[in-house]
């Protein structure tokens, strides 16, 4: 399952490079992110809490930034499971900034996510559905904050 | 047929028929041991991952666990039919998602589940190729590195990567044969992967006796197969196994080869008690086997005047990641690539590769489907080229008795020509069909041709006490009434009722050996001991008789109800019954009364006549039965969606020992074959299934089935066998999807050339026509 | 997990209320499915069984119908009052899968289960039904078109539950259809289109028409159905409305069906459920 | 949860988890095997048994949530050991193969045959459109019902 999405900032690129390598910027834009802690050298750790309807759980995921060229480019392994193993997931996810013209900035990111368990037995069609909203949902509350404010600005989730 | 030999051409209820409708049936997921534990697999999540290490502790620390096994726990070698690749649980390395890695035993199985995905297994993501262009492509990661090293039964490629087996046969000139064609037509025919759908999932129950000894009642379709697999895979020497079969819910070919046999028997081992071990329904379709999916370039020469030249054929099988049966589909594949005709120029070469699916293996045709849908869509094709009506083009060039396959077995008997013409006047075949408005109908055909003899069968009869008799064979009746009709060949041999005999239920501890419950193979091959094993009784009665009746044996004649007299004298007096004969061999003279058969087939291919090069040793597989369809569909030119309105199945059972389960095997296969045609097909993202789940892979449901199913039992008695009878259960699944599609192209004009025939594709195909 | 039987609307609204975690079971067809896939595991399961008020079926004053949440779609399919405009829903749950899940699966489950591709959302919608729903503090009334907000999301707030659904009376004349198409009978829908027409003179003279998994929700747009208004269903009409109810689609790719595929059928069986509407006029 | 139901005439008390669908009752508390479970989904019809005379799939509906109804499964259709009227017809039309969907097939075409009693081929059809069978291809099916319906007919 692909989700791609491609949105522009109206903030310079070297700052949304910042705001988009620090997790405790970051972490709030994610819808459901719950708590994300930083282990160091590009690895941390979330909680993100999904839902579809009555089917409500938490992903405890794995985070490692495996491969960074700053400021226009980084790649990133997703691991995580929920439900003691229930399902779990995988996901490669390629992110590109680039400069867009007057301080502004394109970001695009696209990720293959994996899903294999309880979750993947219930539907492809609309989890691709969710997966997109959330993707849009998580684009505009970056862009947001991006142009608000440094990440030290940014007040809680 | 004598009166004597009534038994035979008579439909009497199953056997098991009273017991099934009370839903007193016993399958291995009903039976309950004492202290019995429940099962449940952890599987892999990963396409394609070297297993690094497993920690149990959290699982084992989980109150009601009682045992883990991983492929630590694996005390034996490697298992496959024909070549070993593949040990009892995932070994080293996980290859497909939903492999098994690991399994527990519990006191109820919602522990057993909830545990199992307790057992933390670390591994290493490899990369991992999902179809077959990604498999062979250059430099594609090698989903089983040590390949070359495998101990294999058939000649496979040297250093092909994920190539597993590659065939080739050429008959006559080969392609260079296409220079005698005038109309040459070819195409690319793709078909998709078929779920066996048994309502029945896989189930085991595994208890071992304090004496080390273990036995294993499974729903299987070879209790052999499955004592084999233990032996080999867990290194059980077979004094130690005993295999029953329960009641089987039906197999289809997917419970041919083990599913969860060896796993129970760890779990039981360690778990010190009897283990339980029943799949859900998406572990079932999630971690199991099902119909290979490929692609097949076919290409077919005529003369003008309709007759055919040249075949070739290039076909391409996904068989996912490990062998199972593949390299002995892919040969039966190509054998039947020809199609029943009399083809004289044949060039066909075959692939099946190694993908990070789960495995592909037999499932009912075992690849003359996937064959036949190209080749027989392809025949309508050429029939429209050359104006000649494709029922007339078929038989014109129809194979008949004395003629060679290929590979050059001959044909001991065909009925293919009187196939097509039943089915022609049945069907009415010229009568233009009317549709309801928005729809187009359209009637098609297709002939078909399939073995019925396979490997080995022995069978033990012995008369017992009160002159009845019991038949032993350890063949696995799954649903398709073997049980009966092996007690009908007996009877008919004996001059029985079929109510003096009783089926053994197939135990390897008394049964004698037999391949499986696959191929057609059970009424012929094991009919073919049976009725040596009924002879041999029928010699050691006519011995006793004589003495009984002071007269030579060869004076004796059977009568009916299990009776010797003397021929031409019908007083009673001058007859003795089998239970004077059975109370004098028992406590008087001989010794007890017991007959014994055994049969191999045994058909060796001939190299002059047909070259062929990495093959599996095909001269086991032989004696072919014809059939033919005509299938008449209603096209909803809105939708696109196919409706089968009437189907006409004519198949050649050489002598039909109970027509009736015979037409219960026709509606049956017709209808699963239809199933394949249009809405059959699992379907993958990347190297995950997403459909493992009846709500998500539809098969025929009552108001799918046609209107009518005529069935209609051809007797060309087979010369090659006693009793003249043929097995016939793969054939009317094998003609429906070609049969099916030819009908759309009458309907519609359309030449599709991909199964399943959704409504989505026909209703492009149609836009696409205009 | 717990298990409540209350016998009173009130005391299965104070359950419901005590544990937020707790869901009610009406027949369970969906429910019950999905704890069997350990997609769900509710704290606590209050039972609407034995509550009396949810299970009666009345033909309202205005000519209109009040059915109760706990009628099963086998109820519901075999209630013969319910003619004319509001056939569709009748039609609707005669569609729903087959015999035992008719038997168990309830109107008030399905409703809030919310399903675009299950059958009685977008039959509701083009009945133009409303939701009676009960909570904790209040009774409120949604329509059935609002109801709806996305795959398995609906209006119903924690602790609130369906308690009935009503169906006004249907213009003079005006007939229901319900067009479903599946890969097999009994299976979801590939797309499904219901209709409320009624025709004076030979020209529509009301129509409302909604889509079956066309998209997170019943699809329904008033501009398809002015476009129908005053036309005698012509084919450009026909056209011309389905592009506009396809514009505002936005169904999934799954085994059912591709999106593209989904799309086409708009026109097509839009046009099949107004003829055969139009003949039953 | 103590409940208790009346299986096939007999008055069974059970203490069950409310989770515990009707089928794991009948199946593993009852040892009534005759219900299977091909799918756990409610789609097949392999589980279908009679809640109150209704053809319902006992593995979507909780025990606890029918206590005190009446409920038939496959074991309860003969009298004394005698195959019931549609069992037999079954048999008789050779229907059976496997047998493993025949359970629910039976079930479901005996309350169908009791509100239905001289039904067309294609109400039989319609009735057991809830009951997948993988061998049969329904023909034998249909046959048998209606054979029973003629039986059952005065």
């Amino acid at each position: 399952m692909i989700i791609e999405e491609e949105f522009t900032v109206e903030a310079a690129l070297g700052h949304v490079w910042n705001c988009i390598r620090d997790a405790a910027f970051v972490a709030p834009c994610v819808p459901g992110c719950q708590d994300v802690e930083d282990i160091g050298d590009g690895a941390y750790r979330a909680a993100v809490k999904v839902g579809i309807g009555p089917i409500k759980t938490v992903f405890k995921l794995d985070i490692q930034v495996s491969e960074e060229a700053p400021p226009g480019f980084a790649r990133i392994e997703t691991r995580g499971q929920e439900g003691t193993n229930a399902s779990r997931l995988t996901a490669k996810s390629d992110l590109t900034l680039s400069a867009a013209g007057a301080g502004a900035t394109k970001v695009h990111y696209r990720s293959d996510v994996q899903v294999v368990g309880r979750l993947a037995k219930f539907g492809l069609g609309i989890m691709k559905k969710k997966a997109k909203a959330l993707g849009a949902e998580f684009a505009e509350n970056f862009r947001a904050a991006a142009e608000a404010g440094s990440p030290a600005a940014i007040s809680g989730g | 047929m004598s009166d004597i030999e009534s038994a035979i051409g008579k439909s009497p209820p199953r056997l098991e028929a009273a017991e099934k409708a009370a839903g007193q049936a016993l399958f291995s997921g009903d039976m309950v041991l004492p202290g019995m534990l429940h099962g449940a697999l952890l599987t892999s999540p990963y396409a394609h991952a070297r297993i690094l290490s497993y920690d149990a502790s959290a699982a084992l620390a989980h109150p009601g666990v009682k045992a883990v096994v991983t492929a630590e726990d694996i005390t034996g070698g490697a298992i496959g039919p024909l070549v070993r690749d593949e040990y009892a649980l995932a070994r080293g390395k996980t290859r497909y998602i939903g492999e098994p890695v690991a399994a527990v035993a519990a006191e109820s199985e919602a522990i057993a589940r909830l545990a199992a995905r307790l057992v933390e297994v670390e591994y290493e993501e490899l990369p991992a190729v999902a179809t077959i262009a990604e498999a062979m492509a250059e430099g594609a990661p090698l989903l089983h590195e040590d390949f070359a090293d495998y101990f294999k039964i058939y000649p496979a490629p040297e250093n092909g990567g994920n190539l597993m087996t590659r065939g080739e046969a050429v008959m006559g000139r080969g392609t260079d044969g296409f220079d005698e064609a005038d109309i040459v037509v070819e195409g690319v025919y793709e078909v998709g992967a078929q779920y066996h759908a048994y309502m029945e999932p896989v189930s085991v129950l595994a208890a071992f006796a304090p004496d080390g000894r273990v036995t294993v009642w499974s729903s299987t379709q070879s209790i052999f197969r499955v004592q084999a697999n233990l032996h080999e895979g867990l290194g059980i020497p077979m004094t130690k196994i005993r295999c029953v079969a329960a009641r089987v819910g039906g197999g289809f070919g997917g419970k041919a080869e083990v599913s969860g046999e060896l796993v129970a028997v760890m779990l039981a081992r360690k778990a010190a008690a009897p283990v339980r071990l029943v799949l859900s329904r998406d572990e079932d379709m999630t971690s199991m086997r099902a119909r290979h999916p490929g692609t097949l370039r076919v290409k077919t020469g005529a003369k003008a005047d309709g007759t055919l030249v040249a075949r070739e054929v290039e076909l391409w099988f996904d068989a996912g990641a490990y062998a199972d049966d593949s390299p002995a589909v892919l040969s039966v594949s190509l054998q039947y690539a020809r199609g029943p005709y009399n083809i004289p120029h044949v060039h066909v070469l075959g692939h099946a590769v190694y993908t990070n699916k789960l495995r592909f293996g037999a499932f009912r045709g075992f690849g003359n489907p996937q064959a036949s849908f190209a080749g027989e869509s392809q025949i309508d094709e050429l029939a429209e080229k050359l104006g000649i009506d494709p029922i007339e083009l078929r038989i014109k060039n129809a194979i008949k008795a004395g003629d060679r396959w290929l590979g050059g077995q001959t044909i001991t008997s065909s009925a293919l020509g009187d196939a097509l013409r039943a089915v022609r006047a049945a069907s009415d075949w010229t009568r233009p069909r009317a549709a309801p408005a928005g729809c187009k109908r359209g009637l098609g055909v297709s002939a078909v041709a399939h073995t019925c003899a396979f490997l080995s069968a022995g069978a033990i009869v012995r008369l017992q006490g009160d002159g009845t008799v019991i038949v032993n064979t350890g063949a696995v009746d799954i649903g398709q009434g073997s049980d009966t009709a092996l007690s009908q060949m007996c009877a008919a041999a004996l001059g029985l009722d079929i109510e003096q005999v009783s089926f053994a239920t197939p135990d390897t501890d008394s049964a004698p050996y037999n391949y499986g419950t696959v191929a057609s193979r059970v009424t012929y091959t094991v009919g073919h001991a049976v009725h040596e094993a009924a002879m041999a009784v029928r010699a050691q009665l006519f011995d006793h008789a004589a003495a009984m009746l002071e007269c030579a044996p060869e004076r004796l004649e059977l009568r009916p109800g299990g009776r010797v007299g003397v021929s031409g004298e019908p007083a009673r007096n001058a007859e003795v019954s089998f239970a004077d004969i059975a109370g004098r061999s028992l406590y008087a003279v001989g010794g007890p009364i017991t007959g014994s058969g055994s049969f191999m087939t045994s058909d060796p291919l001939d190299p002059e006549h047909t070259k062929t090069s990495g093959l599996l040793d095909l001269g086991v597989l032989s004696v072919r039965s014809f059939g033919a369809q005509a299938v008449e569909v209603e096209v909803d030119e809105a939708t696109g969606a196919v409706r089968v309105v009437e189907a006409w199945c004519a198949h050649d059972a050489g002598r039909a020992v109970n027509p009736g389960a015979i037409e219960s095997q026709i509606h049956g296969a017709f209808t699963q074959g239809m199933g394949y045609a249009l809405t059959e097909e699992l379907l993958w993202e990347d190297c995950r299934l997403v459909n493992p789940s009846f709500m998500d892979y539809k098969f025929p449901g009552a108001m799918e089935a046609p209107e009518r199913i005529n069935a209609i039992v051809l007797e060309t008695p087979e010369v090659s066998h006693p009793l003249g009878v043929k097995g016939v259960a793969e054939q009317p699944l094998v003609a429906a999807a070609p049969a099916i599609n030819n009908a759309v192209s009458a309907a519609t004009g359309l030449r599709l050339k991909r199964i399943p025939l959704t409504p989505e594709r026909v209703l492009n195909a149609l836009l696409a026509k205009g | 997990m717990d298990f409540y039987q209350p016998t009173s609307l009130d005391a299965a609204l104070a359950l419901l209320a005590a544990d937020p975690e707790a869901l009610p079971l009406a027949g369970g067809a969906t429910l019950v499915a999905m704890m069997n896939a350990d997609l769900v595991e509710p704290s606590a399961l209050v039972s609407l069984r034995d509550v009396a008020e949810l299970q009666t079926i009345e033909a309202a004053a205005d000519g209109g119908f009040r059915i109760g949440a706990m009628i099963s779609h086998a109820a519901l399919a075999d209630e013969a009052r319910l003619g004319g405009g509001n056939e569709v829903v009748r039609q609707a749950a005669a569609r729903i899968a087959h015999p035992q899940v008719r038997n168990i699966g309830t109107l008030g489950g399905a409703v809030a289960h919310g399903d675009p591709s299950s059958d009685l959302p977008a039959a509701l919608v083009a009945a133009d039904a409303a939701i009676e729903i009960a909570g904790p503090a209040a009774r409120r009334v949604v329509a059935a078109e609002n109801f709806f907000e996305d795959y398995l999301t609906t209006a119903l707030k924690p602790g609130e539950m369906v308690s009935a659904i009503t169906l006004p009376v249907q213009p003079e004349g005006a007939v229901g259809h319900y067009e479903k198409f599946a890969r097999v009978h009994g299976g979801y829908a590939t797309l499904s289109v219901a209709v409320v027409l009624a025709m004076a003179g030979g020209e529509c003279s009301h129509v409302r028409v909604a889509l079956g998994a066309a998209g997170a929700t019943p699809v329904r747009v008033d501009a398809a159905e002015a476009r129908l208004l005053g036309s005698v269903l012509d084919a450009d009409a026909v056209r011309d409305a389905a592009a506009i109810l396809a514009e505002a689609s936005d169904p999934i790719d799954d085994v059912r069906g591709s999106a593209e595929y989904r799309l086409m059928l708009v026109p097509r069986l839009l046009g099949r459920a107004l003829a055969a509407a139009e003949g039953g006029a | 949860m103590d409940i208790s139901l009346r299986i096939n005439g007999e008055e069974c008390a059970l203490s069950v988890p409310a989770s515990r669908t009707l089928l794991e009752a009948l199946r593993d508390d009852m040892a009534l095997t005759g219900a299977k479970n091909a799918c756990n989904q409610g789609v097949c019809g392999s589980c279908t048994v009679l809640v109150d005379g209704m053809p319902v799939n006992a593995c979507l509906v909780l025990a606890v949530n029918v206590t005190g109804r009446d409920i038939t499964t496959i074991e309860g259709l003969g009298e004394g050991g005698e195959l019931s009227v549609v069992q037999q017809a079954f048999v008789d039309a050779g229907a059976i193969q496997c047998g493993f969907c025949m359970s629910g097939m039976i079930v479901s075409a005996t309350a169908f045959l009791a509100h239905n009693p001289m039904p067309s081929r294609d109400e039989i059809r319609t009735a057991l459109s809830g009951n997948l069978c993988r061998c049969s291809g329904y023909v034998r099916v249909f046959d048998a019902v209606a054979l029973a319906a003629q039986r059952l007919s005065p």
